[in-house]
């Protein structure tokens, strides 16, 4: 085991995944030989040349086809995205090409090499345009898979199994997270199942959900919750395409209660199909409403981050809420 | 003009703008539209069955063309896209091909697709989305698509598999394969922010891909002189990324299949992605669901005939004592009858199983589309005549 | 008082648009002379000239910034985008740009005076590419309105409202009911209010919530429960951006329980934000779960579009289902 | 060569291929690297007070540039963004425009803005994301916007300014303005799908708009030449599109003021969008949150020192007897001394009261955003120490 920082982690996948394998490539803005701005992929290129880590032009949507073009022709490929905010222009090459590839062919041909990194989120003053939280926007889509990782050991594990999944994966890295979470990582390869939700903390009186770099805000309000008296059950959902709702439905059939929280604005995010789904499943079980803890509805605002952030406060005060009703 | 030494550009200290007659780009014609060879020119080099087999897909699809625009007519099938008028670009450049090279095409490259030897049985089982259909009949027709043939499934969605054949052939050049992947899209997909990703990219990578623009005059009712773009169509854009580029004449199948023979070359043998941009006309309307009358005028149609590209092959086989007419024409009038027979056999396989709705979403389909399948069967099995197609089969299931 | 199909109708409300000011425009792919392939905009160029009604490049994501640039100028930009399924080349111009444009700028600037129209939807064997409905994808945009009329009159309503209402809109037309709804318009001007549902049927026993196209189904699937003698109250929700949350809620408390249908494929489509909001709201009211009608969780499949199809047998069956919880 | 009376295009019967040596597009330059003119070349059409105010706009920009910097190393702010080295290519071009024109740039035109006249104080406002800033601090140091001074605001996203220019653009045509629109884009955006839209349309439609590529031969770490492009650079893709096109000397400003002049007449009295390269070099990292060492050696960086703009156009001034180097340097330091001032200033400034967070989603708050923003304040009342810059004014309410 090794102390690793969650950008360390994913590095050391892609050394793994380029060791052992020699078709697979990594590219993007910025990401050759520099490292990328994050530098994510720092030494890749020192290491196994630049044939096989790069830059490319500066054109998401080229990036993404050809990330799915290379894919089709059955090699491993890893594209970044430099921020998820800037993800959209590669919208249609994700939405209506990688996620429908295999069934539009009758599987004569597919992209499951596919494996699209990007951080997300805010809390590092990134304002408008360097803080979204995109998944959502994803979500819709059957074919795709969506993976959000809240530390290194997870980071590491699930972006092994993302590359070799045989099918296109969106891996949302939370970049507010990408130095500030350090911990215990094994050096070799280890792979962890995608659409499994993960049980951070057992409880018995309301289970709390998140994904990603939103796992600590769930964490910490539970701590807040306990001095309180209440346990919370704290699920890390991990994956949200597909997502594990018999883990979440189980645990909400135990408690009675549940509290979602991410950090994209609330409407139509993915808090609500959790929502939407679990008040169908776990109907009569339900002690009170289930609550989303969410962004505003509005684009995020630099100056008022802070109060915009979905914080432990507001995760907390939901909790408090949600025992009380 | 001084140079400057650091970005080595010549200097001028004479304001002037270029335009786009800076460029001109010329059109490489080797068969004139009588059929004869311009003066002084070889013919490129092009086998006697080589010349034959391209004259009998260009005739196999003339045939499906007409066929098929009746079967929509007689509302046998929903929708149908001919290639008319365009047959020497796609079946000319995939006949100076290795089979094993990768085809992504628009959806006007059926000639491409017959010439690598997609059979009559699968192109109407693709029409009529039944169950033999290699894409499960989940696409509209013409969406063909087979890899065992290196032809990448059609889709809809204009000029996305632009950038895309720049990565497969990323792929290619890097496994070492010798192989290239040629890309076909129209004027009009030209315009998309993909055609510039995926140009520029391979310029950048130097990957061994042909692209290969259908200039046919229109986007369906757009003219692309004009409303399209405004400069010399699409070839300076390869000169600009730097890129090799030729023009041809799309409608002489000698000059689209020299050039592609020599792109081939240079993709394989040098990893230089190369631009062919191929002069032609859409004889017929978009497609079925289109009627040109709206927006151009017969006479300009007319004015094109004049250039059909398969006549003019044919004469020039004629003359090179390749081919008897009489036999072309008894030879068109056996596979019309393949056709026909093709079709009345496809139009009764059954379409695929219901439990064909949830496969190839994922490489297997997750726990919760098993579920929506099992309600969806359960739903039509209480109501199967609003279900006819699949509700049969399911009864048989119990 | 005429007699129009919705086609009729939004060409109509472009033709009035356009008498009235003298900046607005209409412009997309093939929408010049020829007037669309739908013959949406038949008439325009001949009436007002190819500077106001034009032909653009075949380019969505130009077309957006093109309508995005126009309508900042002050002008109203009314672009077409051919069909729902080739929007999403123009995601980034709508999401990251015409939604964000005011907020981003304190009100220096905007875009108010854009609308986007595309016809939408399944039910005319266009397989994978010509059904989409694809209106969740963007209702996670806050900045955004988003209209979908269910008939020729709120057509024609809503589409003049969408024009000069000082917000961006996407404005998504049925593309099953073009030539299919026909009724009784008035040939003058007139708005309809965005953001208000409208109660199609009135009913005391169970809510069927629907928008665009799929009214027509919930209608259906009302007329069958009453056979059973189930009062089902019909709500077309009309906008999904703003969306009248009280109109709903207040139904549900009289009502008890909900469905809601929708053509999209179920997960994360805007029937779970309904139901994600409705339970919070209405916890205590609630008799059964909250019912989603909603396409498979898979592309959409022309060869079994009958079976996909969110159809009013399977809108009845949920209604039988929730009124039997 | 023969003639396709068709297509108007010259026939060649042998196949040739063209590349990027097909088009040599040269560099205007007036001034040379010294500061003194080409021989025999007249100076542009430039007063003397349009050139003082050019330099004082460019020594201004220097001066916040290096503050800022420092600043956003002390941590007073949390970004910046320099434009050293290419303070010709946005000063210069602004300069030549009317002050109706609408500018569009990406974010390293701060030149061009305070040419127009943006204030020092309002900088400041904008850097520190204060009350007082116009786009009411919501967006990152650098994205400054005023409609005043027709500058529309910075956006993060690149080359989605680019279409938005040609529609502008259309705009101001209809309304027969006699204005144009400035575009300004790094050779890194114009890779963007985007930018290929735009000019297109910008073509097609004929709209008075200039495109003005900073070509600074780096977007963040990847160097242009052969891994953004493989072409020569920018400009042979205005030819492609069929536009109006010229390449100039980035670092030398008469031919920036020269080139945009002519562009503007063409742009404004002939509706013909133009694009210019202007030909230059980053001297600083991309931002403050980049370190160009790890991308680039540090002589090459020296070779651009000697064809600094600032210094090119300040021997020419003085040569002209317009400047005197003791002013300038007083000048300089008075500026400074503002500059700091008003840094002191603007960052005492509250930030903007938290109602603002709800504002210009739409034109008026929904209900349901008014809810939110209630849910808001009752909540930092509760914990007003966990958002302390907000949560005093909440108070005061009371
Ligand atoms: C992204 C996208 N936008 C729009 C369409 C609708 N559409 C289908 S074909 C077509 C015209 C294409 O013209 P061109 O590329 O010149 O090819 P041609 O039909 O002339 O062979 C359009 C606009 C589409 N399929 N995809
Ligand atoms: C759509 C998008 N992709 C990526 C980025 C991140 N990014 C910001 S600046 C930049 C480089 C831009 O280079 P160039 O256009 O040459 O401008 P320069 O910085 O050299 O002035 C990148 C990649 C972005 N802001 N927007
Ligand atoms: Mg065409
Ligand atoms: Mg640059």
């Amino acid at each position: 085991m090794a102390k690793m920082n969650l950008l360390q982690a994913i590095n050391n996948a892609l050394d793994i995944a380029m060791t052992n394998h020699r078709n697979v490539y990594s590219f993007g803005e910025d990401t050759g030989a520099f490292g990328g701005v994050f530098r994510a992929t720092s030494g890749l290129t020192a290491k196994y040349g630049r044939d096989r880590n790069f830059n490319t032009p500066l054109v998401e949507q080229g990036i993404l086809g050809f990330a799915n073009g290379l894919a089709s022709q059955g090699s491993y490929a890893v594209a970044e995205i430099q921020f998820g905010d800037y993800i959209f222009p590669a919208f249609d090459q994700i939405v209506n090409e990688s996620a429908k590839f295999r069934y539009r062919s009758g599987n004569e041909f597919n992209v499951g090499g596919l494996t699209i990194r990007t951080p997300y989120g805010g809390g590092i003053a990134g304002g408008h345009y360097h803080s979204q939280s995109p998944e959502a926007y994803f979500a819709h889509t059957p074919g795709l898979k969506i993976v959000m990782p809240r530390n290194p050991y997870m980071a590491k594990g699930l972006l092994l199994s993302a590359i070799f999944d045989p099918n296109p994966v969106l891996f949302m890295e939370p970049k507010r997270l990408y130095r500030a979470s350090v911990g215990e990582v094994p050096e070799e390869e280890y792979r962890l199942e995608i659409g499994k939700a993960d049980i951070v903390k057992e409880g018995k009186d309301i289970t709390v959900l998140a994904w990603g770099a939103q796992v600590e805000m769930a964490e910490k309000a539970a701590e807040m919750a306990a001095k309180d008296g209440i346990d919370c059950e704290v699920i890390d959902l991990v994956s949200i395409l597909p997502w594990d709702i018999d883990t979440v439905a189980a645990s909400v059939q135990k408690t009675g209660r549940l509290v979602v929280t991410q950090e994209a604005p609330l409407t139509n995010g993915f808090a609500s199909e959790i929502a939407a789904s679990i008040q169908e499943r776990c109907f009569l079980y339900l002690e009170s409403p289930i609550a989303r803890v969410c962004g505003l509805d509005t684009p995020y605002p630099l100056c008022h981050e802070k109060e915009y952030f979905v914080d432990h406060l507001k995760v907390y005060e939901a909790i408090k809420a949600s025992m009380s009703y | 003009m001084a140079k400057d030494t650091k970005h080595q550009l010549d200097i001028v200290t004479k304001a002037s703008f270029l335009d786009a007659r800076a460029l001109n780009i010329p059109m490489l014609q080797i068969l004139k539209e009588d059929g004869t060879l311009h003066k002084g020119v070889d013919a490129p080099d092009l086998d006697q069955d080589t010349a034959l087999k391209i004259f009998r897909t260009m005739q196999f699809i003339r045939i499906l063309d007409e066929r098929m625009i009746a079967a929509q007519r007689q509302g046998r099938i929903s929708f149908y896209l001919s290639s008319l008028g365009e047959e020497a670009a796609s079946i000319g450049s995939a006949a100076a091909l290795d089979s094993r090279d990768m085809i992504m095409g628009q959806y006007r490259e059926q000639g491409a697709l017959a010439y690598r030897g997609f059979s009559i049985e699968e192109f109407m089982n693709q029409l009529f989305s039944n169950e033999r259909d290699l894409g499960k009949g989940r696409q509209m027709p013409v969406h063909y698509g087979c890899a065992r043939l290196n032809f990448m499934t059609i889709a809809s969605p204009l000029a996305t598999q632009i950038p895309q054949a720049t990565g497969y052939a990323y792929g290619q050049k890097m496994d070492q394969s010798g192989t290239c992947t040629i890309c076909y899209f129209g004027e009009g997909a030209a315009s998309e922010g993909d055609f510039h990703a995926g140009l520029n990219m391979a310029a950048v990578f130097k990957v061994p891909v042909i692209f290969f623009c259908r200039n046919n005059g229109y986007a369906i009712s757009t003219p692309s002189q004009g409303e399209q773009y405004a400069g010399d169509g699409i070839a300076p854009r390869g000169v600009a990324y730097g890129m090799k580029t030729i023009r041809v004449d799309g409608n002489d199948v000698l000059a689209v299949y020299h050039a592609t023979q020599l792109a081939r070359k240079l993709a394989v043998e040098h990893n230089e992605p190369v631009l062919i941009e191929g002069m032609s006309y859409r004889m017929a309307g978009h497609s079925t669901s289109d009627d040109p009358t709206g927006y151009r005028t017969r006479e300009e149609e007319a004015g094109w005939r004049s250039k059909d590209p398969v006549a003019r092959f044919q004469k020039w086989l004629v003359s090179k004592g390749w081919l008897d007419n009489d036999d072309a024409e008894s030879h068109y009038a056996e596979q019309k009858a393949l056709v026909l027979d093709a079709l009345k056999a496809a139009e009764t396989i059954a379409v695929p199983h219901v439990d064909e709705i949830i496969e190839d979403v994922y490489d297997t389909p997750p726990a919760q589309l098993k579920q929506q399948l099992e309600q969806l069967k359960a739903h039509i099995r209480k109501y199967p005549e609003a279900y006819p197609k699949t509700a049969s089969r399911l009864d048989e299931e119990r």
